[in-house]
């Protein structure tokens, strides 16, 4: 039994200068009365973590549904719900003890039966996270403090499996009704930092603190408001006139937030990177040749330049260039080639060129990128139709089949295998086309046999290569994501996965 | 000369207002020889132009007839009314508004051409010209428009244009009111002059008492939608037998101090009753300064005092001899 | 009868008169040549800009005007401002003439037949416009984008519906208005057939008033046009429209406040514009007032 | 004789035309006596609407008054402050217009826009002024005034609403009346009631009346003293009776003689021509150009306004020496 | 007496109003219903998504009664509105109703702000030109509101959060926040949007009331006040302005509706969470319940707007109704 060294390590190596940063620049202690206005450009599109389809509600569930295993800043599993962890020696059993004396918002005790049951919820077929806990075949009480999980194969990634979506901890009392993907779409009914006290689906989002929270150091807010403005620059606004406290900034915002008197901005290259997806059922997307050509018809570079201010790095793989996944075994497919790519479609008996929908988001990054791709696209004959949606149902649509592609940020994921799991395994609902690549499976499994960080990079390498030689996806932009904070706000740190939990924000007067 | 040219039966003419109808003329009997000026008189509100308007199908009455030189025009439709009315021409009373504004005086005369004639642009345009200089305009105002001529000039134009056709008839609705005194006057005399050159005869619709007596041969004067008297307009003037018609003549006050503060005056007290509601029996009853009970029961049958003229009241003594006997 | 003195007025037809009115006023000529300017701009774009306004040169982003060869500089993506804006006046026009045209379509023939037939017609043409009329004009434009799917096309149709009961008011009440007119009554008293009535007497005296409209409608499409790409309906990327290259330029407009304001001021200007010929037109084809 | 009501002087009135300013109105000057009543004489465009209206300056800004004077009572009302010419207004000099139809506001009630001028210049109560409506309503004929103050001017025919003018006119006991064709849009029926009406107050309340008209018929009926005016000038002026039976100006006689009488007397007489519109009124004879009896005289220079035989003006260079009178046989002596 | 005559024919007249809206809210109802048959192909189809099964098309068609006959859909849909029942939005999964409730008192906020500015300006602004017809502040108001007219809301939205909200932080340059949270809040976080929301119909309301006055101040009755001896003052702001306000008023009916959807690109640019926000997002997603309510909601305020402009007629005008 030994506990999995988390990805501390490897995730500070993305971080460099962000790392050292300290956390906050207000002075004195936190008000705990305070409430911290937040706005952001996407809300949730459901508070029910397991039966969502966007990824992306992590960022706004995470504030009332604790779960298992919590991350820190640099994306290390540090204990939640879970006080702590084992592994069996093969990897094939994970038992989490679990904290005690904690109850779900409506009063229902949670002990290991409610962990169970949202386990097992979690694994239901229509869930998000269902492929993400494949390994999982059973899940076990053995006592009221502790779930064992039985795997069929080795299952290392699921401690920060459990981070995300997939660990959320619902109410059984609140799934047991027959409408209750209904009734939790609209409500939360958890076990978290915050209760939602008022929601407008999609535009503002009132929050509570909930009191005597078992975790002091993570709660220093008396409540979070969010409000969702889909325009970034209004964002900014909102903070520059002292209208919100914090606002989301992506890199083409950084500059401008930078430049706001009285806040300080905090961002750093993360998870979250801008992808071209394909639904490999339509268009000309099934043969693996057109997709890898158009995985060498961009210039990821002018992209960075033209649609990130140059804030985030081109992408060279599916991971940042510094992470502990090596993108080396890639390079010749994540490059800028156009030759090869016209003699790819030739090869495709696509010379004339063909042409195809992309699906983006109406944030003014996307629609940009969408933009440069375009317009490389038309260098090799290929036309692309732009259609932005908004971010609320982009994700939806596309998997209702709106578009032949998507342009899109993939955000961070605790663990690299999820990112895997999440789109390339069959059964995966946000695996649009159901297309797994050759040996995706058993690559996966190998590098989740590992422990061993560097051993574990290079099995995860080569599940990247499988992926891109398969020509899954395209890999375009890493982000820099951050806060732009008054200064009022302290103990705001960026995390390395790119998503603001506030865990530990607080604001003094 | 045989027979009247114009020739009004029992004439009823009614507005429709929202769902309401509103009774203009009811019951007019009137008729033009050829070559008759014939004034039609009342005050505003009396249904002298609806009467004018039924005539001229303008408004389809609701009842009765009118014969223009024996063809009844009421129940003509399309193009049999259309050829019909090239022997009834108008003149209408404001000369701003009755010419088209975006229409050169030469296509506004010629108008009437393009309708009943076969003539050419080049023809059309020669008779415009002509009739031009007839009314006392010159052959350079042919392609002027409207708007560039003062109102006296502009009743020139349409008295042109309702005789470009030589028609039998030509009606006038207060073709005078509008204009000052001068121009008036010329207008008057012009139209007098050609209508008896050209042998047209003439309806004169006015609210103006003196210019009836510079012009008319016959005159009808009408109170709330009925023909309260008529006859020659010498016998009228000098012997009005309608009260009616005698307050109309005395309230019009002559040009000279001597005569108009030395004359009798009728003094009529109130005003037009509401014509939805008339007074029961003669429709003058109300205002009648010499009504008896009667007036106010029975409504007068025409009586004629004179071979050529008629008069509704019954305080008219009729001359037997003249008088239709009854079954 | 005596023959009349001259009248004191030159001679003029209501064209020529027309004419010097309108053009009197230098706001109305400036007016005209700005929409003359997008005019020629939107028929000649191909010739006339200087650049492909789709082709992106990251390496010459955000330059200012009249550097590099850019005569109004270059927007985020190095594209060519001027090259755009030339682009964008086809949108404009494309989108004003195609919702105008619409507006007509739907507009102008129901309120002829409603203002001469009245009744009947009338009731039911009267009816369904004022049920138009209440749907507020973007509302109902955003509804119409909503359902059918953002695009151009889908805009400007949307806008046009908006445009139906307008023109329909405007031509109803004169078509009724005409009809009063004595000059109708004089015509009709003539014998002229209703056909030639029409289009001889009432035609001509209700494209005024419509006219003034339509320049007006002009204003309101190319506003709505921008309105609807600024918030991402209209004109899908990266085609260039002006309220999309105001609604790209506007994310950074920190950097260089140029790609945001050159679009700003051809939206105000051209709309001024039209709404200046809009008036000027109303206050030339006006009759004469005053009476000779 | 008493002193004038009011004396007007050699008023001068021009109008904007195109940028340039032009006299409409030339040299006008006439008096008008405590109750008598005083016709302005002439057609369209003679200037006798714009003369009125500048005695009370109400010629807005495309107007101007540039000589004279207007004497009410010894004072000159052109040199009056904006403030002090209100005050006049409606309160020592009433007006009344053509259009009865229009000349009342149909957004008020007849009793309140009464009411309003007598709390204006009397500083009476609401209560006060509201009596007073119902006063001067009753006294202009209107039948039932206390009922019906409270209706709106389109509740009124034309002769009533007339009537409500010269109500409001009276409400605040005026010493001189302008009535400004109160008859042309009446019918004569209606048109002799308020005529008498007219005639009754200048008598009864020794008010001073001006009273412009084209009609020389309502002349005839009500007034005392005459003054002819064309294009712009006065061309006679005098006393009833004396100008109608020997007019001594060639437009007056002309004026008299073109009018059909509906008592049939005399043989109409055609004024040929148009008058000329102010931009081209000629240095001499205005009427020149139209006159039957026009001689090379007529054209040598302006015409002074002269003192008339048997009293008033004239402005003819041949007044003495023509004969202008009607003879029984209607034609020119 | 008179206030009790025009009180009862105020009546009669709201009435007949009432019954002629029955036939418009039909018409509306009906076009609103209709909406669904824009789309593009079969609408189950695209409700479903593009790539949905045919069982699952199927399955939304019969949800959605889309399988049944058109009167019986009609029908449906008509009931469920009467009970004040507009569907659940696709995107956001909640009755649209409760959504458009939860928003209605940000816009309606947003659009009586805009009002009263557009009133405040425009009226005086409006008044000034006509007294001062011809003269230079004739010229100014004329300038400055073809100048307001051609302005796209969103331009000077922009405009105005950049210097008044963010260079000088005189007002809030986003966001809204509720009355009670305080009037002063309230009111200071509309300031901005209300602005740019109002210009236009400022501006409209500016170059009517001009063109009115000038025209009632050209009148014979007001000819009749000034000889009357009343002062200029009571002349403009009394005799002319009530009858000059009748064409405004119109102005102001129609200016409704082009507030309503001015919001659309306002609220985008503040931030604020009201209808405008709510039909972009529902329109960009193509959520058609959500379309649909808020078409509905939409008509319903502007046919309440024009009903308030038809009571005023009847003040303003004692002659009759309407025009």
């Amino acid at each position: 039994m030994k506990r999995i060294p988390a990805l501390a390590a490897l995730a500070c190596l993305a971080l460099t200068a962000a790392c050292g940063s300290s956390g906050g620049s207000g002075s004195g202690d936190p008000d705990p009365n305070a409430v911290l206005r937040y706005t952001t450009s996407a809300g949730a599109t459901s508070f029910d973590p397991h039966k969502t389809v966007a990824a992306s509600d992590f960022i706004v569930l995470n504030l009332v549904y604790d779960r298992l295993v919590h991350q820190d800043a640099q994306g290390q599993p540090v204990p939640g719900l879970a006080e702590s962890w084992e592994f069996s020696d093969d990897f094939k059993t994970l038992t989490f003890h679990l904290r005690e004396g904690l109850s779900f918002e409506d009063g229902t005790p949670f002990d290991a039966e409610a962990a169970k049951a949202n386990l097992d919820r979690a694994r239901e077929p229509d869930s998000i996270s269902a492929s993400l806990l494949s390994a999982v075949d059973s899940v076990d009480v053995v006592d009221p403090a502790t779930v064992k999980l039985n795997l069929n194969s080795p299952g290392v990634h699921l401690v920060l499996t459990l981070s995300d979506l997939a660990g959320m901890m619902v109410s059984p009392k609140a799934f047991a009704t027959p409408d209750a993907a209904k009734a939790l779409a609209t409500d939360s009914d958890g076990i978290g930092r915050f209760t939602l006290a008022e929601a407008d689906p999609g535009s503002h989002y009132v929050f509570e603190a909930v009191k005597d929270y078992w975790d002091k150091d993570a709660l220093k807010l008396g409540g979070l408001e969010f409000s969702v403005a889909t325009d970034p620059q209004t964002n900014l606004n909102a903070v520059s006139s002292d209208q919100a406290d914090c606002a989301l900034v992506s890199p083409a915002m950084i500059a401008p937030a930078e430049q706001i008197p009285g806040a300080t901005t905090r961002a750093r290259t993360v998870l979250t990177q801008t992808v071209l997806y394909f639904n490999q059922t339509k268009s000309e997307f099934d043969d693996p040749l057109v997709r890898r050509a158009i995985n060498l018809a961009i210039d990821r570079d002018a992209i960075l330049e033209g649609a990130q201010e140059g804030k985030g790095e081109a992408s060279q793989g599916l991971f940042p260039s510094d992470y502990f996944v090596s993108n080396d075994p890639v390079a010749d497919l994540v490059t800028y080639n156009q030759d090869e790519a016209r003699d790819l479609l030739k090869q495709a008996g696509l010379e004339k060129g063909f042409s195809f929908t992309a699906v983006t988001l109406t944030i003014p990054q996307f629609v940009t990128t969408a933009e440069i791709i375009k317009a490389q696209l038309a260098e090799i004959g290929i036309d692309m139709e732009i259609k932005a949606l908004p971010p609320a149902d982009m994700g939806v649509n596309f998997l209702k089949g709106t578009g032949d592609a998507v342009i899109t940020a993939w955000t961070g994921r605790p663990d690299p295998s999820m990112l895997f799991s999440a789109y390339f395994d069959e059964a995966a609902p946000q695996n649009v086309s159901h297309v797994e690549p050759e040996g995706f499976d058993e690559a996966l499994a190998a590098a989740n046999a590992i422990e061993e960080t560097a051993a574990r990079g290079d099995a995860l390498a080569a599940v990247q290569k499988v992926v891109l030689e398969a020509g899954a996806v395209v890999p375009v932009t890493f982000n820099q994501v951050g806060t732009v904070c008054n200064d009022r706000v302290t103990g705001y740190e960026p995390t390395v996965v790119g998503i603001s939990e506030f865990r530990g924000v607080g604001m003094t007067d | 000369m045989s027979g009247p040219l114009l020739q009004v039966r029992d004439l009823h003419v009614s507005h429709r207002i929202g769902r309401r109808s509103l009774p203009a003329v009811r019951g007019m009997d009137l008729d033009v020889a050829p070559g008759e000026v014939v004034a039609l008189v009342g005050e505003s509100g009396s249904g002298k132009s609806s009467a004018v308007r039924g005539i001229t199908q303008l408004i389809r009455p609701e009842r009765g007839s009118v014969l223009l030189d024996g063809t009844d025009l009421v129940g003509l439709r399309g193009k049999a009314l259309r050829r019909a009315r090239r022997d009834i021409q108008m003149v209408f009373q404001d000369p701003y508004s009755s010419l088209d504004p975006s229409m050169s005086v030469a296509e506004l005369i010629g108008e009437p051409l393009i309708v009943h004639t076969a003539q050419g642009r080049a023809e059309r345009r020669r008779t415009a010209v002509e009739m031009l200089e007839m009314v006392g305009l010159r052959a350079e105002h042919a392609d002027r428009y409207p708007h560039e001529f003062s109102g006296g000039q502009r009743q020139r134009i349409a008295i042109a244009r309702a005789l470009v056709l030589r028609p039998k008839l030509v009606v006038a609705d207060e073709a005078v009111s509008a204009l000052d005194v001068s121009s008036q006057n010329q207008v008057l005399a012009l139209l007098q002059e050609l209508i008896a050159e050209l042998g047209v005869a003439c309806l004169f619709i006015t609210h103006d008492l003196a210019v009836v007596r510079q012009i008319a041969d016959r005159v009808a004067v009408m109170y709330l939608g009925t023909l309260v008297e008529q006859g020659p307009a010498d016998v009228l003037f000098d012997a009005p037998q309608h009260p009616y018609t005698r307050a109309l003549l005395s309230a019009a006050p002559v040009a000279d101090p001597v005569v108009q503060r030395s004359r009798q005056r009728v003094r009529l007290t109130g005003e037009l009753p509401d014509p939805m509601n008339p007074p029961t029996g003669c429709v003058f009853s109300s205002r009648c300064p010499d009504a008896i009970a009667r007036c106010h029961e029975e409504a007068p049958a025409d009586r004629r005092p004179r071979p050529d003229s008629s008069v509704a009241c019954h305080l008219v003594e009729a001359d037997p001899a003249l008088q239709p006997s009854l079954p | 009868m005596s023959v009349l003195p001259t009248t004191r007025t030159v001679v003029e037809s209501p064209r020529r008169r027309f004419v010097r009115r309108f053009t009197g006023p230098w706001a109305n000529r400036f007016a005209l040549l700005v929409l003359l300017v997008w005019l020629v701009a939107a028929v000649a774009a191909p010739w006339l800009a200087p650049y492909d306004p789709l082709v992106q040169d990251i390496d010459a982003r955000r330059l200012a005007p009249l550097s590099d060869g850019h005569l109004l500089g270059t927007d985020a993506l190095g594209r060519d401002t001027l090259s755009r804006l030339l682009y964008g006046a086809r949108v404009a026009g494309l989108a004003a003439i195609t919702s105008v045209g619409v507006g007509l379509l739907g507009g102008l023939v129901p309120a002829l037949l409603a203002g001469l037939l009245r009744g009947w017609w009338d009731a039911v043409f009267s009816r369904i416009a004022d049920a138009l009329l209440s749907f507020p004009p973007l509302l109902l434009a955003l509804a119409i984008v909503g359902v059918m799917g953002p695009n151009l096309t889908n805009a400007m149709l949307a806008i046009g519906v908006v445009f139906v009961p307008r023109f329909y008011r405007v031509v109803r009440a004169a078509t009724l208005a005409v009809r009063e007119e004595t000059f109708i009554e004089a015509s009709r008293s003539i014998g002229t057939p209703t056909a030639w009535i029409l289009r001889r007497h009432v035609l001509p005296n209700v494209l005024s008033p419509l006219a003034v409209q339509i320049s007006l409608a002009f204003g309101f499409a190319i506003l709505a046009e921008s309105s609807l790409s600024f918030l991402g309906l209209g004109v899908q990327p990266p085609d260039p429209s002006w309220g999309s290259m105001l609604s790209e330029g506007r994310a950074a407009w920190f950097y260089t406040p140029w790609p945001v304001i050159v679009p700003t001021v051809t939206v105000v200007l051209t709309v001024l514009a039209c709404n200046v010929v809009g008036d000027g037109l109303s206050d030339s084809v006006g009759r004469e007032k005053g009476r000779a | 004789m008493t002193t004038p009501l009011l004396s007007v002087r050699d008023l001068t009135v021009e109008f904007a035309v195109r940028g340039s300013w032009q006299p409409v109105v030339t040299d006008v000057s006439f008096d008008v006596m405590p109750g008598q009543v005083v016709a302005l004489v002439g057609e369209s465009g003679s200037g006798k609407s714009v003369s009125c209206f500048a005695l009370l300056r109400l010629h807005g800004d495309s107007g101007r008054t540039s000589r004279g004077e207007v004497l009410f009572d010894g004072r000159d009302l052109l040199s009056l402050s904006e403030r002090e010419m209100a005050d006049v207004r409606g309160n020592e000099i009433s007006m009344i217009f053509q259009e009865p139809m229009t000349s009342l506001n149909p957004a008020f009630t007849v009793g309140s826009q009464i009411a309003e001028v007598v709390r204006r210049h009397r500083g009476a109560s609401r209560a006060e002024a509201r009596k007073r409506a119902i006063e001067v309503l009753d006294l202009v004929g209107i039948p039932r005034a206390a009922s019906r103050i409270g209706d709106y001017p389109h509740q009124f025919s034309g002769g009533m609403r007339q009537r409500v003018m010269i109500a409001m006119a009276l409400a605040t006991d005026p010493r001189m009346l302008i009535a400004d064709e109160p008859t042309t849009a009446l019918d004569v029926t209606i048109q002799a009631q308020i005529l008498d009406l007219v005639k009754d107050l200048a008598r009864d309340f020794g008010m001073g009346v001006l009273l412009v008209t084209h009609d020389l018929g309502v002349v005839a009926d009500a007034c005392d003293e005459v003054v002819v005016m064309y294009a712009g000038q006065v061309v006679e002026r005098a006393e009833c009776f004396d100008i109608f039976a020997r007019p001594r100006h060639p437009y007056t006689a002309g004026l008299m003689r073109s009018l059909p009488r509906v008592d049939g007397m005399g043989e109409i007489e055609i004024i040929p021509g148009t008058p000329p519109m102010p931009d081209q009124f000629p240095e001499h004879c205005r009427f020149a150009a139209r006159c039957p009896h026009a001689v090379a005289a007529c054209e040598a220079g302006p015409v002074a306004l002269e003192p008339r035989v048997n009293g008033g003006a004239v402005r003819c260079v041949r007044t003495l020496e023509l004969d202008l009178r009607r003879t029984p046989e209607g034609s020119l002596a | 007496m008179s206030a009790g005559v025009v009180g009862r024919r105020t009546l009669s007249m709201l009435g007949r109003r009432l019954v002629a809206l029955v036939p418009l809210l039909g018409i509306v109802t009906l076009a609103t219903f209709s909406l669904i048959f824009l789309i593009p192909g079969d609408p189950a189809h695209r409700i479903a998504g593009e790539g949905a099964t045919a069982e699952q098309v199927a399955a939304v068609r019969s949800d959605l009664g889309l399988d049944q006959p058109l009167h019986q859909q009609f029908l449906t849909f008509l009931g469920n509105l009467l009970q004040g029942d507009l569907g659940t939005s696709y995107t956001f999964r909640t009755p649209v109703w409760d959504m458009i409730s939860a928003r209605m008192p940000i816009t309606i906020s947003l659009t009586v702000v805009a009002m009263v500015f557009a009133l405040l300006i425009g009226i005086p602004a409006g008044v000034l030109a006509a007294r001062r017809a011809g003269k230079w502040q004739d010229r100014v108001v004329t300038v400055g509101s073809t100048l307001g007219l051609a302005t796209p809301n969103f331009v000077l939205g922009l405009l105005l959060t950049l210097v008044i909200g963010i260079k000088f932080q005189w007002l809030p340059a986003t966001g809204y926040v509720e009355m009670a949270e305080g009037f002063w809040p309230w009111l200071s976080h509309l300031l901005l949007p209300g602005f740019a929301l109002g210009v236009i119909a400022a501006a409209e309301i500016a170059r009517q009331l001009r063109a009115s006055l000038a025209d009632v101040l050209r009148q014979d009755y007001v000819r009749t006040a000034v000889a009357k001896g009343m002062l200029p003052g009571t002349v403009v702001w009394k005799h002319g302005l009530k009858n000059a306000l009748m064409p405004v008023i119109t102005v102001v009916g129609i200016q409704t509706g082009y507030l309503l959807g001015g919001t659309a690109v306002v609220e985008t640019i503040f931030g604020i969470q009201g209808l405008g926000d709510f039909a972009v997002r529902a329109v960009l997603a193509g959520d058609l319940p959500a379309i649909q309510g808020m078409v509905v909601f939409a008509v319903i305020i502007t046919v309440t707007a024009s009903l308030v402009v038809d009571l005023t007629y009847g003040y303003l005008n004692p002659r009759g109704e309407s025009q």
